[in-house]
């Protein structure tokens, strides 16, 4: 049984994107990769003690999806979710305010990494229990529905989760009552140490959907203009009424299940594996695709130097927000406080 | 007033509620059926349309799920479970998101959904269609529960739950729908948290939990026939549960027996028996006696299932084990 | 969106049978009958009070399966589980005891319909919480690979069971550990007053085992000779070491979701439904297959009225058991008394 | 006698018992990795190969109920989870269906299987990977519940619940996993349902569970430096519990304080705390004191993480409170 190492070939044509959407990519996935490569840093110098799953290989998915949505649109992630945060809309300051505890960060320092908010860009949570916000985003697209409004629930999950039930549920469910979401299955190869060849014995994954009779595709995740494409076509299929697809993005993370360690002493096999993806690094590459389409590299120059500044403004700002005080522990276990009358 | 009965209690605040705030809607097993919620959502969705009433797939945990993500977006989900044994599947949404989610978001958002539930047991069905576990979610922080015991709470209790805007599971009980009530037309709500005294009483004080405060009521009625005085309270809520009422009412008594439905070990009855020790302890004088279940799954057949489920006869003997201390 | 009535054309070109299968298929099927009908009969007159499921409709699927299997191999079942308790070797009159709640039950008067217990014959436990023993069957597969031996677990199951998420997490793991087991999805179109059509929007359900790599076909499931060709050779298959498969059989049940009614107060659709289905009896159609390879009507008469006689000595027997003792309540809550030692 | 780490006495456990039973095997999640169990595998799949120690998907209802099944077909399988947050997703296998199939067949099959699952919190990890719900099952008929707290037990009770033939939850903590203790080498037993003496004193009786038995320790010998003598209690079974060496403790002492590492409402405490309230009624000189969590999800940050757990200086302080009654 083996797994092809590169992404099967996609089973779209991609058409050409906008540039802005594509510098909104760049700049988004470079804005992604800053954040999470001074996290690792401040993991490793021990500033960072939040368990932290660095997204760091996988920008594309997030921003090629993102591109396509509004704010009102929901976005629901998991552990791994620092790129979809940042790519819907969340404040980069805020997030690393929480992950370094502070009262200041977005969920007020009680969340840590796994735990991200904001919900006046459509993130309504991400949680680190695998799974859990499928069904959830599953009812953000019913409530979209009943509510008659035109908005998208786009659930972020990996390839592992697919192993827990409740996502097929979730699956059958959207399809019967031809929910507005978007299930996007960011396949990395890997559920923390395991091998997708140690969990199934079929590579294939998209089909997870066709049972279900969601129409079902794969797509290179490495390419943000490939996703972009398709996420263009099935956020547009659900935001017209015409209910749920599921969308596999072949990718790979660069570093190890959570922290920043490179993660090759899981096995040999991932160290070959590595070698084979980090040339295949999407920001390079759409950094290649922006130039071959006349974008300067200057302007490009700029916005990495942007992005390496707002995170230095946001380090500092982490570092001097005041952490919730331990006399609080009492709040906020029921949002609504007291009162039968929200 | 008139007098209908708890399952109709059920349905006509299902319906008041649905009417009144857009934002309602209900999904989960059985919705469409004449049988599985009994009489308390009889053809709800003829008169809401199925679009808000949703007879879901056979997907505790995914549906669950949605209603939590529902709330999340600005619906008012009620999720119903016609029974907690299938409810168990749906542990995740309940335990691990909704309860947590306003506490690991320092209360930015809410999740204003209505776990509605069923004891349903008796009648030959044996130990996966029986159990009573709400001892399992008054154990978990950011969750209220709340268990009618009467048609008028049966309906109060529901509008305040989806009024509550937190995450609240109402358990009822199957074999408390046919008890008749008072019960006001119109929304009105019955406060989470409050007990209700059912009878005065002075010489022990007898705290009922669901089904078992109506069986708390006949003991008091049968024990008063006896020249025994209870005081009997209806606990209503699990969580919060009305500790100033409980212990005001065996401060004066000096004894007390907690009845509850579920199983005896690690059950609700040990929360409020172990509160009642300890901060009424100058005022006991006798020991806090519980009536639950024994330690055991629910046998099948009929003479066992008679002597295993709890009724107004076993809290007349423990109010008089205590009584005579 | 519709769903066939009747059977989609099984993808499978049925071999003959030996006329010993049949035969034993076509007394396994009416002593199915002849009890249910009994059952219902007496849960009518107020007699028997716990739920019954009844089978009646479907006997072609636990007589096709349970003819290939042998006795150390298991059987798991749900709240439907009479045919696949007697089709196993169950006793019949431990069988009915159990469903007057009585001691001499077959779970001692502890289960009534819905737990049936006879370890001898491979019947470890059929319980009501649906898709419950699917995982458990998946369990008995892998005892047997790692115990080494050759025997099968065959998970008996309905179309609703598949909206369990656990069932899609089982079929995985199976496929995984190549585990001797056969899913068996009795597709009987309802799920209590649930339509397929109203739970989801794709009628297959054979694909279910696709997604995860499991071999996957469909069969007329009121075809006992279908049913025992494709059984034989999947359960083979199993027994061989070559994995799990999955297999669907369309059928029906003529009377309600529980008890003895016909159910049609469901629909004006079922109403039809029925009129198409019960020309198509199980029962009939093997009957008819015996006498068309020479069997004499005679000796299909004596097996009728052989399982007659046999229901009517079961009654007798149930009726003038005793109940278990009130006093025993506390008994078995574990099986292993006291000991650490078992 | 030599002395070894909890971890490490639970890898020895589960080394002897694989080397000792071929029914013996393992499953569940992280197995295969250096990570998820911390040193309690370390390298067992090396040891055992990966055919009797099986990593799996991230599947748990499906895996726990494939444990449940091996069990019934003749396998003593130790199921593992890394957390009791992901637990929750395996309810059913474990309350509907482990805790049950003894009663429901009258005792003619036993489910021989171990589900052992760790409690590990802290670091920053927040509400949904910290939660220690011991007392969900404690409340569940049909299962019994252990709860090491030095490397002796967390060897003994391993080995105990395997050999017990019935559905045993095994539940270790991740803060006790480099705590040092003398273990024996080879196969012996803690027996389930025995509380230890950590202690002797007169003056008040501490039940720690768990974790909160090392920090009831601690606190017993930090009294002691202050002429208060407390008589330690280990409960190390949950379920069943031993009623008798605690009652019998209370009534000699006529105080107690009981400490778990569980949330206070409705948990393990209020169990221990209820019965020793009712039962020892006539001896108690102060009211129980229970210290456990706050009712409040994890909190995340680091100050607050500090606010939130409980050590030995609650208990201190809960004796000193009811000492001073
Ligand atoms: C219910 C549950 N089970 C197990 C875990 C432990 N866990 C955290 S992340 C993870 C792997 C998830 O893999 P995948 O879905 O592929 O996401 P990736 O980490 O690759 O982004 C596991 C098993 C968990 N958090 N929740
Ligand atoms: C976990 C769980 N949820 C719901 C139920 C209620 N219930 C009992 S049988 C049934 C329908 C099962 O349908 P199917 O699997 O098609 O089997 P059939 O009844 O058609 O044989 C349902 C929903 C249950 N017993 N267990
Ligand atoms: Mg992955
Ligand atoms: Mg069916």
């Amino acid at each position: 049984m083996t797994i092809t190492l590169g992404p099967r070939p996609t089973e779209v044509q991609v058409e050409p994107q906008r540039i802005g959407t594509l510098l909104w990519m760049y700049r988004t996935m470079v804005r992604i990769r800053t954040f999470e490569e001074r996290v690792a840093d401040l993991v490793d110098a021990g500033e960072i003690k939040t368990p932290c799953h660095l997204y760091i290989g996988q920008e594309a998915v997030a921003a090629g999806i993102c591109a396509n949505l509004r704010p009102e649109d929901t976005v629901w992630g998991g552990h791994r979710s620092h790129g979809h945060y940042l790519a819907k809309g969340g404040n980069l300051r805020a997030a690393l305010a929480e992950i370094f505890g502070r009262a200041t960060g977005c969920s007020g320092g009680r969340g840590g990494s796994m735990h991200l908010i904001a919900p006046s860009h459509g993130i309504l949570g991400t949680v680190p229990i695998v799974a859990a916000t499928v069904p959830l985003a599953v009812g953000a697209a019913l409530a979209a529905k009943l509510q008659h409004r035109d908005i998208v629930a786009v659930a972020f999950f990996g390839d592992g989760t697919l192993e827990e039930g409740h996502v097929h549920e979730s699956m059958n469910i959207a399809a019967l009552y031809r929910l507005p979401i978007v299930f996007v299955c960011e396949n990395n190869l890997y559920a923390s140490h395991m091998h997708l060849s140690a969990r199934r014995i079929k590579e294939t994954l998209a089909e997870a959907g066709s049972f279900h009779g969601i129409p079902s595709l794969t797509v290179d995740g490495n390419d943000a203009e490939a996703v972009s494409h398709c996420a263009g076509n099935i956020i547009q299929r659900a935001r017209s009424g015409n209910g749920p697809s599921f969308l596999e993005c072949l990718t790979f993370r660069w570093r190890g299940h959570v922290g920043p360690s490179w993660d090759t002493d899981v096995g040999v096999k991932r160290r070959d594996e590595l070698k084979d993806w980090l040339p295949k690094d999407p920001i390079a590459r759409t950094c290649r695709l922006l130039c071959e389409r006349g974008m300067s590299e200057d302007h490009l120059a700029a916005i990495r130097r942007d992005a390496a500044e707002e995170v230095d403004a946001a380090v500092e700002f982490a570092r001097s927000s005041p952490y919730p005080g331990p006399d609080r522990i009492m709040d906020h276990v029921f949002a609504i406080p007291n009162s039968a009358h929200a | 007033m008139r007098e209908i009965n708890y399952a109709q209690a059920i349905r006509e605040a299902h319906a008041e509620l649905l009417a009144n705030d857009p934002r309602v809607f209900v999904i989960g097993q059985g919705l469409w059926s004449p049988w599985y919620a009994g009489a308390s959502l009889k053809d709800i969705d003829r008169e809401f349309g199925r679009d808000r009433i949703l007879d879901s797939p056979i997907s505790e945990n995914a549906v669950t799920g949605a209603a939590v993500g529902a709330a999340l977006a600005g619906m008012r989900p009620i999720v119903f479970h016609p029974r907690m044994d299938f409810m168990l599947l749906a542990m995740d949404p309940i335990v691990n998101q909704a309860a947590n989610w306003s506490y690991l978001f320092s209360g930015q958002i809410s999740v204003p959904v209505v776990i509605r539930v069923s004891i349903n047991r008796g009648g030959e069905q044996g130990a996966q269609h029986s159990q009573a576990v709400h001892a399992m979610f008054m154990h978990v922080p950011g969750i209220k529960v709340v268990m009618p015991a009467n048609p008028r709470d049966a309906k109060g209790l529901l509008v305040a739950a989806v009024a509550d805007g937190n995450p609240v599971m109402y358990i009822d009980d199957r074999w408390l729908y046919g008890e008749l009530g008072d019960v006001p037309e119109g929304l009105f709500e019955t406060p989470i948290g409050k007990a209700a005294v059912r009878r005065a009483g002075e010489d022990v004080t007898i705290v009922g939990i669901s089904f078992m405060a109506r069986e708390a009521e006949r003991a008091g009625a049968q024990l008063a026939a006896q020249g025994i005085s209870a005081e009997v309270l209806d606990l209503r809520s699990l969580k919060p549960w009305d500790k100033e009422t409980v212990l005001q009412s065996v401060r004066k008594t000096g004894r007390a027996v907690v009845a509850d439905s579920g199983w005896h070990t690690c059950g609700a009855a040990a929360e409020i028996a172990a509160t009642i020790s300890t901060e009424a302890f100058d005022h006991l004088l006798a020991p806090v006696k519980r009536v639950a279940l024994p330690d055991a799954p629910a046998p099948t057949s009929p003479e066992q299932e008679k002597a295993y489920f709890r009724t107004a006869t076993h809290i007349i003997e423990a109010a008089a084990a205590i009584l005579a201390h």
